[in-house]
């Protein structure tokens, strides 16, 4: 092992070695400082691996042949070696692709980096008190030389202001240090005492070095400062100043946080929690992405503080937390700031450019992903280990707020992303700099090794390692090949999942799985009418299904977890793919992980200290146990799920996501997507059964929202001009059906929500692929536009029609067997109530049913329609497949079900459905979907012979021989009544449909907005006004411990 | 005064006023120890037998804290790096610079040329006997440089021949790094300072590196300080 | 009472060059205040090594090797300071440079006219 | 309960029995009506003298397919709904197909028809037949509600949805009617049958001038005749469901025809006393004063 | 057409141009096709009326008209004054829908149209179309002396003088006006002719087709119609 100082010796000996080399030569001093910086890299790299191999032992490096205290004296343990790696890392990265900069300033500069690169490793490794100083200078120096790198003029002023509070950080360390070893006679920290939580003497000197540290973290508000530096630096510096700068830092502030003791943890959560929230409110402002990149660092590093302060209870795991969430924020904002300094414009709109390269929007998406802690990135298993962590002693609040936080930040780069794939720019495209991509490309491969690293060093499985992950991932590879192939291959993946896992499932799993897998290999027999190669798409689509395919075989907590994650993520860029997608796409994402977080929470709170645990005998133990949190469990779950069932209050991403997006995704998101919520709602029920807070049945609390669901989803769907608006909202209304069937805790209310999950999933899937198809052909979505469509379109009209008598639940098809279920399933239950409003949504379904077919298919015929043709045959495929697939369950219900009909027996010990024969029999009625098909199939067919008897000679007539008044039609579009179509309805219960819930969310998002404009102009940009609030943060927290302290 | 108090000057007064009672309460629980604290103690203690050093200080600063010490070298290196940079993009057309002064007189001139290899060797010689009484490498450094300071002041158009000053910047840097690794090689560690015989107490030639160390110090510090002076003085402005 | 006295010195010395730092817009003004602030951390840095009675830590005739411990005053705040003295000497020459920089860019030394870069 | 081939006969026997009393009850319906305003009115076989002029009627037009099916349909849904329900209690010749399904289906059914129509009337793009079609179901989306309210209480009184058993319960005496066990159920889905049988004051859907008749404007010749079949088989399918749920069913055939009588009559008498309502009006009718009725009907079951 | 004044048919050379609805266009559809329209043989059947033969029984047809004749459905569609006059048929005093008569709004379910008094132009093309849209068999009658030679309406400008030059009458009820009883007795009459098999206008106005659309397109200036409204 070559020791660690060397990164010391060879950075400092390299810089000091340039001057040596002559000005001219500025190609041979770039490569020396390469090479150093790959030498102390590698040196780093060394030693991470064989500390992480356990082959050497964590060494003390002594310098003057001296034993610490009285010598300086280093320190490298897996932590160090680590952040070394990151750091030196960076640098070299940074170095190639601030190749340009550094040689027009020449080997000074070239200097000032290795120098930097060597203070900061300095500063992890370091364990004095007064060289962490020296080596804190370095870098204030340093990063003032390398601020000039930039060609943008206010850099100048940002080193300034930079400067400026520089100093009188070093007035208070310096103090702080004076008296800290005036208290312990010693500078090593390892000496140093802990002291009490309070402003006498040590303790006193302990605060001004801790504030000092604290301030180089750029706390929020005092942080003004290294906003500036980051929106005017070189982007290749800024990474440094992100990544390498603020982990050193961090590290030194834990060191001295450690040293301090335990009664200051909780300063440091309050400080970094402070920073967390408040520069990721502030963010939300931002519209520079440089700018915007800054406050997102400020604010990680203001979590990562936050988890130091809860070194207290995470044990041995706080390295791994602590360590996951700051590496990966470097290596993800290094990237960011790589990728932006490819972009020529500065709006966050700009970044639209890179959709030149697919490879950097991979990055780009890559690194979004592990700003936000969403797998397979270390963040991931950090914020799982976390949350358990402080759930398990009782740090609720802490888990609120980090959070809250964490979902804003997704909110501004989830909307950035957003931007880079939809919008436009002005910007032209210049051309992206080979060696400037490589780097990021270089953190792209970072950063997913280190999931695999995190993955592998967690307790828990990794994510990396799962087949249907890396089968999703593998369209990466094959992202070249044509998109048939991919389909082909997808669907293939698909069923052969299926039909090898088959043999495990039991009769739920086999119903979502075959909804899920064998459905979505159904739908994507759609996706062949697509041309080109489609790159973007299967490696969402997949990991979307990888995800549910995890999903129905989660096993623990964090498998469910886990998969619930992939799948939202893979989702999430399905349906950004979406024409106007974006919007929708971001409220997507954020509902989302705000699901996904109230169930972490809800996980956490039921772990009970040990993580995972088996997922149903886990929530059935403490269920049984009746464990105080229980119920809290089962609200903070059902709300998670009930985010992707789009239940009402939680409903407003799936009107655009759904409608927006593409033709095949829409059945996608719809038909299979939605479900995931009900599985895990499925799953939650059957495990803890009815959980009351006070005298609140949490259950009846579902039925209602199931209800409501059902009732106000059917309402806006009436008016919809937009078809699969339209749909969207049904689905609402249609999964609201589900969680009431579910929530009625009865035997066939479940039955009713299962079939709900298959008829769901039919007719949804094909009724979207039936309007994507006319879409496709129409050029629109509007239903007031079409039209007349039946006899061009007659496929389409087909699945259409049967599809809508199905959904309305008309006898004799499936939907029928629904509404049957659901009368036997209410006569079980106690609720009287809100039975009242899914009786008035049912034949509200019929409403907005007719509507669409009638305003699309029947009607006036446009002009610009007269030649369309009917819709691509893959579309119409596996519409056909789904009209089969109702008949058939139309009549032969028992198919699919009763297996699961036997299967929730289990649960309730009872068997009120009687299969017997092609009937079935309940303690209250009866029902013949055989003979009831056969009965209507006959006295149809003769009623139709009679019409036939009566004269065939009917006058085939055209579109405007209609009774006009005794006049005639003028045009087909004023003679097609479809606009506002149920306007009557609109005047009677109109009120139904305020907005009441996107008010709402609009507010609260509204309130955050002017929250940051407001507070931002804080950063007045006057560099004393920084001084001051430096100060004022100081003097205010001196304030607080003050008070805490007595 | 009165006129220009301003808010922001309320407001830094409040501040400073509260951050003073901090100060205050520090300075009101200070008590001076009665003995040297174990750190102190064993620098008084240990001081001769380990870097031979007479002056205790410049055994710390050069050995036990010799990290500081070449953090604090580098600081200044770095000094002189970035005030190129900062300045060198402003840099005046060769030649230009410098003209609005008048060349000093006779007098100072010729003082110039008598009291520069005077101020030189006495710089020499403080940082030579580091070890042995006050002073040091940053102290001779900088009376080196004040020689050159002299130099500029009395001929503001001269030029120094940069090559050199660099040469001995980075060459007496570069050593001071290799005696530091020598260290870890042939001594205790890192910057020990025991590569070389302690030889005898009190002896120019005795503390091992630590005189050696101290004169690339000298030599780098001055180096740096007239890099600075130098790039300060070929400003457009100058 | 010495060493408060001269810690009492410093710490007005910090107290008085950040008032200056803090309410002067002249950049040159705000850099001497720190320079006067840096001047005050010294002191307090220098007086906190200071023992009472005790002589400088040189062990030359003055102080014979063996009566070391009990004799000079601590010596690691004076090896400290000298650093801190070198760090601000640094630190202001940068910032000297940077302020030239900056009077070229805009005339101007007002810190108040330097806010291009804000919220 | 299962099938025998036998029942088809019988099953065919009901619907000639319905089909006959309906067109006489209907025309006699409305020859009171014109007795009442001072006429003398239609002769009593007038339905079937139209139904026969629809039928003689020697050209057609077809706007389509689905226009062509539409009375199929529609007539359908009516044959369905009567042979779905037993009509007389104790007959064997008269419980139809009734083992298909329970009460469920036949409500569900009833929805059969409308749905066939309403496409089929869209065919013709008329714009008057689609105003027609989405007057109608927005009406009759409020006006069911009460009904399911009503329908729901009386299964959760009997324990049941099979309709024969629920008829059984109300057997013995006048008092065992829900109409008397149950009355808040029953004024309920009287609400709904006022509200469905297409008279005023709910019978704006069919507005003859304004939107010419509505959904089924551009149908004529044997379309015409089917649907009037279904014109007069269809309200009675309807009042057989509220007989048998609401007024003790019927035991016999003369029981039968009285009751049918009686119940259709409720419909007429508010149809002749109010004026028309404009649909939100309807709507809002149906939510203020049907659906608190149905709301208390199940509470207090 | 020798009553016909030959002042009031002039220029029937000159094409009046279509209404621009009508016109053919081009539109370009949504795959950038730009396809044409030509709106009268696009969104109109152009068949022409068809002869329905009677039933091949007599017995049957006997049968039929019987039935024809006891449900005579009236459109209801005033054209002129004589609208005034039909009303009281629904009242108690007359009480049509005693002999099977009611009105019927559209039509499509109506077998008799009533032109009740003179005939504007303008009103002329709203009836035939009526009358087209009509399924076979179906009645004219013309109601009042307007109808039969235009009435005291003889020199107008803007009416047409005798009705059966535009649409096959099966009977006229002179009067001006004639009161609800003449009404009342010519259906009675009409149900006779009915009866008797008589009353086959539709047949000879299919038959007749082209002479009777010449009639109509000479006083109807801006035929912008298909000849034959299905």
């Amino acid at each position: 092992m070559v020791s660690a100082i060397f990164i010391i010796a060879v950075g400092l000996g390299t810089a000091f070695l340039l001057g040596l080399v002559k000005s001219d030569q500025k190609g041979f001093a770039f490569t020396l400082t390469v090479a150093a910086l790959a030498v102390m890299t590698w040196i780093a790299y060394d030693w991470t691996v064989a500390l992480s191999r356990g082959t050497v032992e964590p060494a003390t490096i002594l310098t003057a042949g001296t034993q610490p205290p009285f010598a300086i004296n280093l320190h490298i343990g897996l932590a160090e070696a680590w952040l070394l790696t990151v750091i030196n890392a960076t640098g070299l990265l940074a170095a190639f692709y601030m190749r340009a900069a550094l040689c027009r300033l020449g080997k000074g500069a070239m200097s000032v980096l290795l120098v930097m690169v060597m203070a900061l490793s300095g500063l992890v490794l370091t364990r004095d008190v007064f060289n962490l100083f020296v080596f804190f200078e370095l870098i204030v120096i340093a990063t003032g030389g390398l601020v000039l790198l930039s060609e943008d003029a206010r850099a100048v002023a940002a080193g300034f202001k930079y400067l400026v509070v520089s100093q009188i950080v070093s007035i208070l360390l310096l103090i702080g240090i004076i008296f800290t070893y005036h208290a312990n006679g010693s500078l090593n920290i390892d000496d140093i005492a802990a002291v009490p939580f309070g402003l006498q003497g040590a303790s006193l000197a302990m605060f001004l070095v801790l504030m000092a540290l604290v301030l180089e973290l750029k706390p929020f508000p005092a942080n003004g400062w290294a906003l500036d530096i980051y929106e005017s630096a070189h982007p290749g510096f800024s990474a440094i100043f992100s990544a390498a700068s603020g982990t050193a830092a961090l590290f030194a502030a834990d060191k001295l946080v450690a040293a301090a003791g335990p009664a200051w943890l909780p300063l440091m959560t309050v400080i970094g929690l402070f920073t967390f929230l408040g520069s990721n409110v502030l963010a939300l402002k931002q519209d520079n992405d440089r700018r915007l990149l800054g406050y997102s660092s400020v604010a990680q590093i203001g979590l990562v503080f936050a988890i130091v302060g809860q070194r207290d209870i995470l044990g041995e795991g706080y390295l791994f937390v602590a360590g996951g969430v700051l590496i990966t924020h470097a290596v993800a904002k290094a990237g960011l700031y790589w990728i932006s300094g490819l972009v020529p414009g500065r709006g966050l709109a700009d970044w639209a450019i890179l959709r030149a390269n697919p490879v950097l929007v991979f990055a780009f998406a890559s690194f979004v992903a592990m700003l936000v802690g969403l797998p397979p990135f270390p963040g991931f298993y950090a914020k799982w280990d976390l949350m358990h962590a402080l759930a398990g002693s009782g740090r609720f609040w802490i888990m609120a707020l980090i959070l809250a936080g964490a979902l804003v930040e997704a909110g501004y780069m989830f909307r950035f992303f957003g931007y880079a794939i939809k919008r436009e720019t002005q910007e032209r495209f210049p051309g992206f700099a080979v060696d400037k991509v490589a780097v990021v490309v270089a953190a792209l491969a970072a950063g997913w090794a280190l999931g695999f690293v995190w993955g592998g060093i967690s307790l828990n499985p990794n994510l990396l390692t799962l087949v249907p992950v890396l089968f999703a991932l593998l369209f990466i590879v094959l992202e070249p090949l044509p998109a048939w192939v991919k389909n082909i291959i997808a669907i293939v993946g698909l069923v052969g999942w299926f039909w090898f896992r088959m043999g495990n499932y039991d009769p739920l799993q086999m119903i979502f799985a075959a909804v899920m897998l064998v459905g979505g290999a159904v739908i994507l027999i759609a996706s062949f009418y697509e041309h080109g190669r489609r790159i973007g798409f299967y490696v969402p689509t997949m990991l979307m299904y990888a995800g549910l395919a995890l999903l129905i075989e989660a096993q623990t907590s964090f498998d469910f977890f886990a998969a619930w994650e992939v799948l939202t993520i893979g989702s999430y860029f399905l349906i950004l793919r979406g024409r106007m997608g974006e919007p929708h796409a971001l409220s997507y994402i954020l509902f989302s992980l705000g699901g996904a977080f109230l169930i972490l929470a809800g996980f956490a709170l039921a772990s009970t200290g040990v993580q995972p645990f088996e997922l149903k005998s886990g929530l059935s133990a403490i269920a049984e146990a009746s464990v105080p949190a229980a119920p809290w469990v089962f609200a903070l779950l059902a709300v998670g799920f009930m985010t992707k069932t789009a239940s009402i209050g939680l409903h407003i991403w799936l009107p655009g996501a759904h409608a927006e997006a593409e033709t095949d995704v829409s059945p996608m998101v719809s038909g299979i997507l939605l479900k995931a919520g009900l599985y895990g709602l499925f799953l939650l029920v059957m495990t803890m059964g009815r959980q009351k807070i006070g005298s609140i049945d949490l259950t009846e609390v579902l039925v209602w929202i199931g209800a409501i669901s059902a009732l106000l989803g059917g309402v806006m769907a009436i008016f919809q001009e937009d078809a699969k608006r339209l749909l969207a909202y049904s689905s609402i209304s249609q999964l609201g059906y589900a969680v009431f069937g579910l929530a009625l805790m009865n035997h066939v209310g479940w039955l009713l929500a299962l079939m709900f999950v298959i008829n769901h999933y039919i007719y949804k899937s094909m009724l979207f692929l039936a309007v994507g198809g006319v879409y496709k052909r129409t050029g629109t979505k509007l239903m007031y536009k079409m039209g007349g469509l039946i006899t061009l379109m007659p496929f389409t009209f087909v699945s259409v029609l049967i599809g809508i008598i199905a959904m309305s639940g008309v006898p004799p098809l499936s939907g029928f067997g629904g509404r049957w279920l659901f009368y036997n399933a209410i006569m079980a239950s106690d609720l009287r109530l809100p039975m009242v409003l899914i009786f008035i949504s049912g034949p509200i379904g019929f409403l907005y049913l007719f509507r669409l077919i009638h305003t699309i298919f029947f009607g006036q015929l446009k002009d610009e329609h007269r030649k369309l043709k009917e819709a691509p045959v893959w579309l119409v495929i596996p519409q056909m497949m789904f009209v089969l697939a109702l008949l058939a369950f139309a009549v032969l219900p028992g198919m699919a079900l009763q297996k699961v009909d036997a299967y929730i027996g289990t649960f309730f010990g009872d068997q009120p459905l009687v299969w017997s024969g092609r009937a079935i029999t309940s303690t209250y009625g009866y029902w013949s979907p055989v003979a009831v098909m056969v009965v209507i199939g006959v006295i149809f067919v003769a009623v139709l012979l009679l019409l036939m008897s009566m004269g065939l000679n009917a006058q085939k007539v055209k579109q405007f021989n209609i009774v006009f008044s005794a006049e005639r039609p003028f045009k087909p579009q004023t003679t097609h009544f479809a606009w506002n179509f149920f306007a009557p309805y609109r005047k009677a219960v109109g009120f139904l449909v305020m907005p009441l819930v996107t008010t709402f969310w609009g507010a609260v998002t509204d309130t955050l907005h002017s929250t940051a404009d407001f507070t931002r102009r804080l950063y007045t940009g006057n560099g004393q006004t920084y001084a001051v609030q430096v100060l004022v943060f100081v003097v205010a927290v001196y304030l607080i411990v003050l008070g805490g302290a007595q | 005064m009165t006129s220009n108090f301003t808010s922001r000057a309320a407001v830094a007064l409040v501040l400073l006023l509260l951050l003073g009672t901090a100060f205050w309460s520090l300075t009101t629980g200070y008590s001076a120890d009665a003995a040297l604290n174990r750190t102190a103690e064993y620098y008084a203690v240990n001081t001769p037998a380990e870097t031979g050093a007479q002056n205790v200080v410049t055994a710390i600063i050069v050995t036990y804290r010799g990290l500081d010490t070449l953090g604090e070298v580098t600081v200044l290196f770095l000094t002189a790096a970035i005030v190129a940079l900062v300045l060198g993009q402003s840099k005046a057309p060769r030649g230009a610079s410098g003209s609005g002064f008048l060349p000093s007189g006779e007098l100072l001139q010729t003082g110039t040329k008598m009291l520069l290899p005077l101020i030189l060797m006495f710089g020499a010689y403080i940082f030579v006997n580091g070890h042995l009484t006050p002073g040091g490498g940053f102290q001779g450094g900088a009376v080196l440089a004040s020689g050159m300071l002299l130099l500029l002041l009395a001929d503001p158009g001269k030029r120094f021949r940069k090559a050199v000053i660099h040469r001995v910047e980075s060459l007496s840097g570069l050593f001071y790094v290799l005696i530091g690794l020598a260290g870890m090689a042939w001594a205790g560690g890192f910057l020990d300072n025991r590569i070389l015989p302690l030889g005898q107490f009190g002896q120019i030639l005795s503390a091992g590196a630590i005189p050696l160390i101290y004169t690339l110090i000298g030599l780098k510090v001055g180096a740096e300080f007239s890099s600075i002076l130098e790039s300060l003085e070929e400003t457009e402005d100058a | 009472m010495l060493p408060q006295i001269a810690m009492a010195t410093g710490f007005v010395l910090i107290l008085m060059g950040l008032y200056g730092a803090l309410t002067h817009r002249n950049i040159l003004r705000m850099i001497v205040g720190f320079t006067i602030a840096d001047t005050g951390v010294n002191v307090v840095l220098v007086s906190v090594g200071y023992l009472p009675g005790r002589t400088a830590p040189i062990l030359d005739s003055a102080v014979p090797v063996a009566d070391a411990a009990t004799r000079i005053i601590d010596p690691v705040p004076q090896a400290l300071v000298l650093t801190a003295i070198v760090i601000g000497l640094g630190v202001t020459a940068l910032m000297l440079a940077y302020a030239y920089r900056l009077f070229r860019a805009r005339h101007s030394l007002d810190i108040s006219n330097f806010t291009e870069l804000k919220w | 309960m299962t099938f025998q081939w036998i029942q088809i006969p019988y099953a065919l026997l009901t619907l000639f029995i319905i089909l006959n009393y309906g067109m006489l009850m209907t025309a006699l319906i409305q020859k009171i009506g014109a007795r009442v305003g001072g006429r003398y009115g239609i002769p009593i076989w007038q339905n079937y003298i139209d139904l026969l002029k629809n039928i003689a009627l020697r050209s057609k037009i077809s706007h389509g397919v689905m226009f062509y099916l539409g009375p199929v349909f529609r007539l359908t849904g009516g044959i369905g709904l009567i042979l779905f329900v037993p009509t007389i209690y104790g007959s064997v010749m008269h419980q139809n197909f009734s083992f298909a399904g329970d009460l469920i289906l036949a409500l569900y059914f009833v929805f059969f028809g409308t749905l066939g129509m309403a496409l089929g009337a869209a065919e013709s793009g008329h714009p008057h037949s689609a105003i027609g079609v989405s007057r109608g179901l927005s009406q009759v989306t409020a006006a069911e509600l009460p009904l399911a309210l009503g329908v729901f209480a009386i299964s959760l009184q009997y324990q049941t949805l099979n309709i024969t058993d629920i008829v059984a319960a109300q057997q013995g005496s006048i008092f065992n009617w829900t109409l008397f066990t149950n009355p808040l159920a029953t004024v309920a889905a009287m609400f709904a049958f006022v509200g469905t049988m297409m008279r005023a004051p709910f019978d704006v859907v069919l507005a003859p001038q304004e939107i010419p008749i509505g959904p089924p404007t551009e149908y004529h010749s044997s379309y015409l005749a089917l649907m009037q079949t279904n014109r007069v088989l269809y309200p009675i399918a309807k009042t057989v469901i509220y007989m048998n749920l609401f007024f003790g069913g019927a035991t016999s055939w003369p029981e039968f025809f009285v009751k049918i009588f009686a119940i259709y009559m409720v419909s007429v008498f508010i149809g002749v006393v109010y004026p028309r309502f404009r649909v939100e009006q309807s709507i809002q009718f149906f939510l203020k004063w049907g659906l608190p009725v149905g709301v208390l009907a199940i509470l207090m079951v | 057409m020798k009553d016909m004044d030959k002042s009031f048919r002039k220029d029937t050379e000159t094409e009046f141009p279509l209404r621009e609805e009508m016109r053919p266009r081009t539109v370009t559809a949504p795959d950038g096709q730009v396809i044409e329209i030509d709106p009268l043989r696009d969104y109109f059947c152009e068949e022409a009326p068809k002869v329905h033969r009677k039933s091949y029984s007599a017995i049957v047809e006997g049968f039929y008209n019987w039935a024809r004749a006891n449900s005579l459905w009236i459109l209801g569609f005033g054209t002129g004054c004589g609208a005034i006059e039909m009303r009281p048929l629904m009242t108690p005093r007359f009480d049509a829908y005693r002999y099977g008569i009611q009105w019927r709004p559209t039509p499509r379910q109506a077998n008799l149209l009533i032109i009740s008094g003179y005939l504007s132009v303008k009103t002329l093309k709203r009836a035939i179309r009526a009358y087209e849209q009509m399924q076979q068999p179906k009645f004219v009658v013309g109601l009042g002396s307007c109808t039969i030679n235009g009435g005291m309406y003889w020199d107008s400008y803007n009416t047409i003088k005798r009705l059966d030059d535009y649409l096959p009458v099966d009977l006229y009820i002179a009067g001006c006006m004639p009161r609800p009883e003449a009404l009342l007795a010519g259906l009675m009459e009409l149900k006779k002719i009915i009866r008797r098999g008589e009353a086959e206008g539709a047949n000879k106005y299919a038959e007749n087709f082209d002479w009777y659309k010449a009639n109509q397109k000479s006083v109807i200036k801006d035929w912008d119609m298909p000849d034959y409204s299905w």
